[in-house]
């Protein structure tokens, strides 16, 4: 950053320190947010909070299960975010399922990857479940593959990965772009049971059209909670649901206000302080 | 022969390899996949070492300054303790570092461009025009039940059912058409691609390549090329058997 | 005993780490100070340089399975062999080209005067390459909509309605059967009942997104920072 | 009985069951057929096109036009609609600036555009266009790469092009040295307050929410259009709404309006050959639709009657 940037920086503060102006009301809702996630990550130690059932979870394990039947492969694709985006994250937390079920049943799962910091992370993730079942020496390099760091010359290669291995059951769940749908309809080409989750929402409609089961937006968020069966993350998603209300309240008494008293601003006003 | 017209060539042979993994997974396209997945491994990491050194810039004019850059680049060697079963821990290091600082500095961006400004924008009452008052009234009526059909900790039934079945229609209609909307930009691809591929000397490799594809296809039907020795059917993954349609 | 502690520190430090990072992270976003905005600057360069340390992981996690692919002559191994030579080559050919050549113009770190080579690597290689993987997608979302888009209840016929709706009127085709009308209708779906939607959803995903940074911060899903639990 | 149901199964069933690689072969033919034999369908314009339009064309003689240059190769859909507004705001006798903030849009298919324009122009007979093409550094400059995109947006802003952000052109000309000027300030003065209308190009990010945050959002430029991808078209619409954005280039179906509006068809690049190809494979689909519900609804129909 150019000395000239910091300077701008500082001429726009009105004070040498304090709170961004514009940003206070942001903060707020920041801590109301994260009040409720704690406050339910708390309350589940004590009491079990009731989450419905999300479709998909459930899915997971009986295609794991096919593809052991039928012996044929698992493939699993993290996405191809960078490894801070929390989609990817997701994913990780969804393989760390998908790889304990797999070394429990004995059955071959193939991660595919396309970001470099990823790769060790999703290899870390897969070994360690073998270790943990007592299967240390099943587990080969070749399980967690590094494709390549340009995005369709990583399609390129999952789909001729599909092709040739012909997975039973391919799960995908993480940070998608354009490449979304070739997956999809190649996986549902070589007769996979395919569950998807993606928080990118212009590639929700092709999972969805594509794979058997889609989680749509926050479901796969708050499938990463839930896929463990830990209660105290699954209690979590409750804290979630305090969210969304606040926001039905907020969206109810700005459209309230609107219609009421027209030009009024004083609630867009108080979010953006 | 020019670079140039080597180029437009291979641009062919590229594009029409590509375009046979839709009649099957083929060694045609699996050669294409290879080239590019390796070049592309290549010359991005060229790219990205010439990215790094100008990152690097300050420390070679600075060093006094941006003496910390050595420690950052002391710590990017632990990316590399994966490969060790000991020292496995040590690359959680810069794997923790990026994770949480990207975390951190997303906060802000959530919680200001996809939560406040996405509420405070449906505040909209009477429009200048009935449409425009229903359109807002819909708005408005769509982004609260979409929201509640997030709802997770309580069963879909009562009010909550009926608020969430209409959020989930809304959901249905933005799925749509984003789907429908999509295709036009995919087509596109298709016929820049087919243009480039009807120039000259683009085109010449059309039929050379279907005529090739069709002779191999032809020599598998009569049996012909299952007598391959079983070395170069396992180099090239071919199957020992012409392969059953689905 | 020291044992036990030292296995307790390889997760610790990480998730200590992190937390810090994400804390700090967040309110200097909030907050301003001159420290707070250089600390954050600098942070933000420092995670840029450690995270391209990281990035030859892909050469030598790609050189071990095609190397064992080569080496054990497994299955399709010439592809492996492919595979190496073309990463190897385009990576010198990457680092030498460094004039523009042909109104190109190159990242080398050294003059070796590849840019014509690289130029056909290019040209000839990635870019059509990617544009045709991507133009697959045509091909796919026909198909696609075949299977998927069939009414077997009020859900699938409102996806289908829509989409179709969208579809006709993006096309000229769509105005020339149905009129012009069919254009203001496409654009009403589109900035009316498919905005609700799309607010909807990313309002869902911040409070997600939120929860879900709190759970890995404050070490309650720990599978991400700690890439495996041993 | 048995042979009933058979004859009874017939095409409906053999349709939806059909195998894909004959929908990917008559996609193939819907969209490469029109390319070799075309029919020239007329298009309809669309408003958030026309809109862009209509503001170039009441801009005064020798207003500033910058385009942001914001994707990747000349193969991208943004690239026409790039084409076909610099063609026409260099017929109209405005003064062009080229930058952008993704590496390859903003120098090397900003070269491939400049030389293919001038090839369009000399092939069309359109000395207009030719003309100012011929004084480079007077009608329009090539500025290049905007330096860490969002800071230097905002740099842009706040302090102008020069001497931080740009001190040579995109061809290495000293910015002092171009005769290129407002009103008779020159453009080393530049602020971003002195362009009258922003052309975004955008693939992804970033794009136009960088200009909508520096520039709008302060207050120092207000008047942005975009040329969009068609998978983010449908998130714009709120933003024209707002009247945050001028109008909308809405993917290429966009570039060939323009170019029409302008008068100035093939100043994309595109012909109406690509568009009826876009129209046969649109109409492909809506058959599919059809065909696929059909074979559903008999097959349904065939259940209840069993």
């Amino acid at each position: 950053m150019s000395s000239v940037l910091i300077d701008i920086l500082v001429s726009q503060r009105p004070r040498a320190w304090g709170l961004w102006p514009g940003r206070i009301g942001s903060l707020v809702l920041l801590f109301v947010l994260g009040f409720f996630v704690i406050l339910y990550l708390r309350l589940a130690r004590k009491r079990k909070i009731f989450i419905r059932k999300l479709p998909g979870l459930d899915a997971v394990d009986e295609a794991i299960g096919r593809a052991t039947e039928m012996g044929q492969p698992v493939t699993f694709v993290p996405g191809i975010g960078a490894i801070g985006s929390l989609d990817t994250m997701c994913g990780l937390v969804f393989l760390s399922e998908v790889a304990k079920r797999c070394a429990e049943l004995d059955t071959r799962l193939i991660v595919l990857n396309r970001n470099v910091l990823v790769q060790p992370a999703t290899a870390g993730i897969v070994r360690d479940a073998f270790r943990a079942a007592g299967k240390t020496e099943k587990f080969s390099e070749d399980m967690v593959r590094y494709i390549a760091p340009d995005q369709f010359a990583f399609a390129a290669g999952a789909l001729g990965t599909f092709k040739r291995e012909k997975p039973a059951a391919n799960l995908m769940f993480g940070a998608f772009w354009a490449e979304s749908l070739e997956l999809a309809e190649v996986g549902n080409d070589v007769g996979a049971i395919q569950i998807a989750g993606s928080s990118s929402m212009a590639q929700v409609p092709f999972f969805v059209a594509a794979c058997d089961y889609c989680l749509i937006g926050e479901e796969l968020y708050a499938g990463a909670a839930y896929i463990g069966r830990d209660p105290i993350l699954t209690g979590s998603i409750a804290g979630q649901d305090w969210g969304k209300v606040l926001a039905a309240v907020l969206i109810a008494l700005g459209v309230i206000t609107a219609w009421l008293l027209p030009g009024n601003k004083w609630l867009s006003n108080l979010l953006l302080i | 022969m020019s670079v140039e017209f080597a180029s437009a060539i291979g641009l062919a042979l590229v594009v029409l390899c590509a375009y046979s993994f839709l009649y099957k997974e083929n060694p045609f396209y699996r050669i294409m996949e290879s080239i590019y997945v390796g070049s592309g491994v290549g010359w991005g990491l060229a790219t990205s070492l010439f990215r790094f050194n100008q990152t690097l810039d300050p420390l070679y004019k600075n060093p006094g300054v941006y003496w910390w850059y050595t420690v950052a680049i002391f710590l990017g060697f632990f990316w590399y303790a994966y490969w060790s079963k000991k020292y496995f821990f040590l690359y959680r290091i810069p794997l923790s570092y990026g994770i949480g600082l990207s975390i951190g500095t997303s906060l802000y961006g959530a919680v200001y461009s996809t939560f406040i400004a996405q509420v405070t924008a449906t505040f909209k009452g009477m429009g200048a025009t009935p449409l425009e008052t229903l359109n807002n009234i819909l708005i408005a009526v769509g982004t609260f039940t979409a929201v509640l059909f997030f709802y997770f900790s309580r069963e879909h039934t009562g009010a909550l059912g009926y608020a969430s079945k209409i959020g989930r229609y809304f959901i249905l209609i933005f799925l749509g058409s984003a789907f429908g909307n999509t295709i036009m930009g995919r087509t596109a691809l298709v016929i820049t691609m087919t243009t480039e591929l009807l120039k000259y000397p683009q085109w010449t490799m059309i039929p050379l390549v279907i005529a090739i594809f069709v002779v191999v296809e032809l020599l598998k039907k009569i049996g012909y090329l299952r007598e391959f020795s079983p070395t170069i059917a396992r180099a090239f993954e071919v199957p020992a058997k012409s392969e059953a349609r689905d | 005993m020291s044992k036990l502690v030292l296995s307790d520190l390889k997760k610790t430090v990480p998730m200590g780490i992190a937390f810090v990072m994400g804390i700090f992270g967040a309110f200097a976003y909030f907050v301003y100070t001159d420290p707070t905005d250089a600390i954050l600057q600098n942070a933000i360069v420092f995670d840029s340089v450690m995270g391209s340390m990281g990035m030859a992981i892909s050469l030598g996690n790609i050189s071990l399975i095609h190397g064992k692919n080569v080496q054990r002559k497994r299955k399709g191994w010439f592809f492996s062999v492919l595979i190496l030579v073309l990463m190897y080559f385009s990576l010198i050919i990457g680092l030498g080209a460094k004039k523009p050549y042909l109104g190109q113009q190159y990242y080398g770190l050294f003059d070796w005067g590849t840019e014509s080579i690289g130029y056909f690597l290019v040209i000839a290689i990635m870019n059509p390459a990617s544009t045709t993987v991507m133009s697959l997608l045509a091909f796919y979302i026909a198909s696609a909509a075949y299977r998927a888009f069939r009414i077997r209840g009020i859900d699938s016929a409102i996806l289908l309605v829509s989409g179709a709706l969208v579809l006709l009127g993006q096309a000229p085709i769509g105005a020339y059967i149905f009129g012009p009308s069919l254009l203001d209708l496409k654009t009403w779906i589109l900035s009316v009942p498919n905005l609700a939607g799309s607010r909807g959803c990313s309002i869902g995903i911040a409070v997600g997104s939120i929860a879900m940074s709190i759970r890995v911060l404050f070490g309650y899903e720990r599978k991400p920072v700690l890439g495996g639990l041993e | 009985m048995a042979v009933v149901e058979e004859k009874k199964v017939g095409v409906w069933d053999k349709l939806a069951a059909v195998d894909r690689r004959w929908i990917y072969l008559i996609s193939f033919l819907m969209i490469g057929g029109p390319l070799l034999f075309p029919m020239n369908l007329p298009i309809g314009i669309s408003p958030e096109t026309a809109a862009l339009f209509r503001y170039v064309e009441q801009m005064p003689k020798g207003s500033i036009v910058a385009l942001s240059m914001d994707f990747g190769s000349p193969l991208s859909e943004n690239y026409p609609q790039a084409r076909s507004v610099f063609a026409h705001t260099l017929k109209m006798g405005m003064k062009v600036i080229i930058m952008g903030m993704w590496g390859q849009g903003a120098t090397t298919t900003s070269v491939i555009m400049i030389d293919e324009m001038k090839a369009y122009a000399q092939k069309g007979g359109i000395t207009a266009i030719t003309e100012a093409l011929g004084k480079y550094g007077e009608r329009y400059v090539h500025l290049g790469l905007i330096p860490q995109s969002g800071t230097g947006v905002m740099q842009m802003a706040q302090v102008g092009v020069y001497p931080l952000l740009f001190p040579k052109d995109n061809y290495g000309n000293a910015l002092e040295t171009l005769p290129f000027n407002k009103a008779g300030k020159p453009i080393t003065q530049f602020k971003a307050s002195d362009i009258d209308l922003l052309v975004c190009f955008a693939a992804g990010t970033p794009g136009i929410e960088v200009y909508r945050e520096y520039w709008w959002a302060t207050g120092i430029c207000k008047n942005l259009a975009i040329g969009a991808v068609g998978v983010s078209v449908a998130g714009y619409y709120p933003l024209m709404d707002a009247k945050i954005i001028i109008g909308i280039i809405p993917s290429t179906r966009g570039a060939l309006e323009y170019d029409q509006l302008a008068g100035l068809v093939g100043g994309s690049g595109q012909s109406f050959a690509t568009m009826d190809s876009q129209s046969l494979q649109h109409a492909f689909i809506i058959i599919l639709l059809v065909v696929g519900n059909t074979g559903t609804i008999v097959a349904t129909r065939r259940k209840r009657a069993t």
